[in-house]
């Protein structure tokens, strides 16, 4: 069906359950749909599994939502930066768990989930202690890891521009997660800096296509 | 009386909901494409790599960079957008389109296909994205007639042709009854110019009548 | 390295050496190299396998590259089609080898051989005789065949617009292949309508980056 | 004398061959990119999805929407690209990078790399694309101190922290000496204000002379 188009935040993230697992898009600041996380805290959704690059900056988003006990579980890359402290103050005292995911297998098994691949061996990994207790194959001289699909009930992403059926455009390096993300989940919700009329945008150009996309709101 | 080939289009295209992202085979499915009401929503999908298509081009719209899955040329509505072949295929297997709608040669009462090949020793085997689109779509609707030319059923109780996907349809539209594959069994729907009975007698599957 | 411009196709695809894999692009004739193609043809190279969606159409591109006996092997989804002569009496003659394989898993085998995936397991022709032989298993109740990366070692592929770098722009429908065979051969070969300043195609809808592309080719 | 950061930058720069794609680790690889010369026509990939980043944005060109994998602002050159983060660790992985220039804790003598985690319990493991950038490129170059601050060599026998990758590494280049890891053994490229008996006696390694 074609996006809605939600007049806020609030209405764009209503009905995401206790106990979802939510693709929270962004690579530090850029790409992450700080207004959605915002909701969401609002919202009141609690024993979340999140998955995103990082695990909060600040006090702010992400990190808000972590500083509310809302989060279960994070499954992310990076999780310690200099201003990641309510996430290290929650892991050090054993209130979250961490589930982590080099960048690119993080990437590739959401990709993985979108496009219906039950597994993939990849080479990542192989030999270190983040592969231990995975499969391993031997292919052509390679070693490779078995690593399985991250899906998600909910993705929330920021993009740039939106038309009204919901096909997305980025900007820059924000790019990042929000196109593998918005393939990987039940519901996907993007903000954008705007929603232009159907057509305005360029048919070539289009990095999300609307398909993906169930609720779009501009903030 | 059994329906023609655009009766059985208008009654599929009535049955798509509205807005829905749908992927329509190669030839007679297509003919869905032209009883879509005018605010049907309904986007369509080619898995070389195009949503929202249009209709086949004519004179000045012709692009030979812009056709669909059959190589017809096609047009573009406003929203539409291009993606490569991997990107496409990974929205059909991801599971992401509504519907699909395809020919057949034979469908199982268990929801097996068999559109690619007729299994003829001389015949040169192509099978483009009929497996691809067999297993990606959350329904799976086939589109055809009944019976073959020697009068046998095309609704089987097991494939004679190979293999397209398995348990992969979800109903069956033809000139005589539509059919819906559950797991119950087949359940037909409805009937054109048949009666229940005439039906189970022609067709070697268990059916079950509709649910009242 | 930044691509090559070359002035003539057959500059292009020089040094293709006998028993090649070549991955070639295009749906039809919609972006298909066909003077790529006609190009190779002169330059001689022999006992090739070629992957392409289709098998030649007609008297002229790949069609003739088959009619001179210079292709040992088609990897393909569809040979057979209304033009498709060439093929199909090469075919019947017993002088062709033909491996059928469904169009989206040699997207996504050629896409798996570009992003280093050793390989993955895919619903596709589960069951059917395609998957005859194949590894399989069942993962979260569902039947996948195990699939292998599809490399070569020469891409030809048809987009619309190359800068000076090589970075590519496709036009409509004639994207199809051309993406992922770039990312899935040692030498990339693209031909163009027109190559234009570094700097005049936007970033964001770049859609081939330039360091898969090696040589280019105005026609 | 040994080299400074900055010296190092510029040995590895010299070595990057033009035209290269080249990926720039957080930290002291960064340097690199200054000591480039103007014509290399190298080309900088950002993992957080770009081909041919500028340099640091400074002033009015900062754009919270372009920034690398560090998470500082940078700028873009003519002829930079964007592409989603599947696309970018694919470009990775699949080996299409020239050179990958990283940071290490440690590096053994079978060119096993050591750089994400002490190993330290109460440390916060944080991984990233530490993994993806050590498998991926055609060469992996380290640019490291070659002692630790408690004067033990970071070149090793065998890695005692925990492994980024398996026999990834191909040059190390230390303040000491650059190191070249073949499979004959770690051969010793030059030396930087130390002898080859020095070194090799403060190495717990089998070191090659460089090659006459």
């Amino acid at each position: 069906m074609s996006a809605t188009i939600c007049d806020s935040a609030a209405e764009a993230v209503a009905g995401i359950e206790d106990g979802s697992t939510i693709l929270v898009g962004g690579f530090g600041m850029a790409g992450m749909p700080v207004e959605l996380v915002d909701a969401l805290i609002e919202q009141g959704a609690k024993d979340l599994t999140v998955v995103s690059n990082n695990a909060g900056n600040g006090d702010t988003g992400l990190a808000a939502l972590l500083a509310k006990g809302r989060v279960r579980k994070m499954v992310c890359s990076f999780p310690r930066q200099s201003d990641s402290w309510v996430f290290d103050g929650l892991y050090r005292a054993g209130k979250i768990e961490l589930d982590l995911v080099p960048q690119g297998n993080l990437a590739e098994r959401m990709r993985a989930a979108g496009a219906g691949i039950g597994a993939f061996f990849c080479p990542t990994g192989a030999g270190t202690s983040l592969a231990e207790g995975k499969e391993v194959r031997e292919i052509d001289g390679r070693t490779y890891v078995l690593e399985y699909p991250i899906r998600g009930d909910v993705a929330l992403i920021g993009a740039h521009v939106s038309d009204r059926m919901g096909n997305l455009v980025y900007r820059k390096t924000a790019r990042n997660f929000g196109p593998v993300m918005a393939t990987a989940a039940k519901l996907v919700i993007a903000q954008v800096s705007e929603v232009v009329d159907t057509g305005r945008l360029d048919p070539e150009a289009i990095v999300t296509p609307s398909i993906y996309v169930d609720r779009v709101v501009a903030v | 009386m059994s329906l023609d080939k655009h009766a059985m289009a208008e009654l599929i295209a009535n049955d798509i909901p509205r807005g829905a992202y749908v992927n329509l085979g190669i030839g007679q499915p297509t003919l869905v494409a032209d009883h879509l009401p005018a605010d049907s929503g309904v986007v369509l999908h080619t898995e070389n790599g195009m949503l929202n298509m249009g209709p086949a081009a004519t004179g000045d719209q012709i692009d030979p960079d812009l056709m669909n899955a059959g190589k017809i040329p096609v047009t573009e509505l406003p929203g539409s957008s291009y993606f490569h072949h991997a990107d496409s295929f990974a929205m059909m297997r991801g599971g992401h389109l509504d519907v699909c709608v395809l020919g057949a040669f034979q469908v199982s009462a268990a929801g097996d296909l068999a559109n690619w090949h007729t299994g003829e020793p001389e015949a040169i085997p192509a099978v483009g994205g009929a497996m691809d689109l067999a297993i990606g779509a959350k329904s799976v609707f086939v589109m055809m007639t009944l019976f073959a030319k020697d009068g046998s059923a095309k609704l089987v109780e097991k494939c004679s042709y190979p293999l397209t996907g398995v348990g992969c349809v979800d109903r069956v539209y033809t000139d005589h009854a539509t059919f819906l594959i559950t797991p119950d069994g087949v359940v037909v729907r409805e009937t054109f110019g048949i009666s229940f009975d005439e039906l189970a007698a022609r067709v070697p599957v268990k059916l079950l009548a509709p649910a009242r």
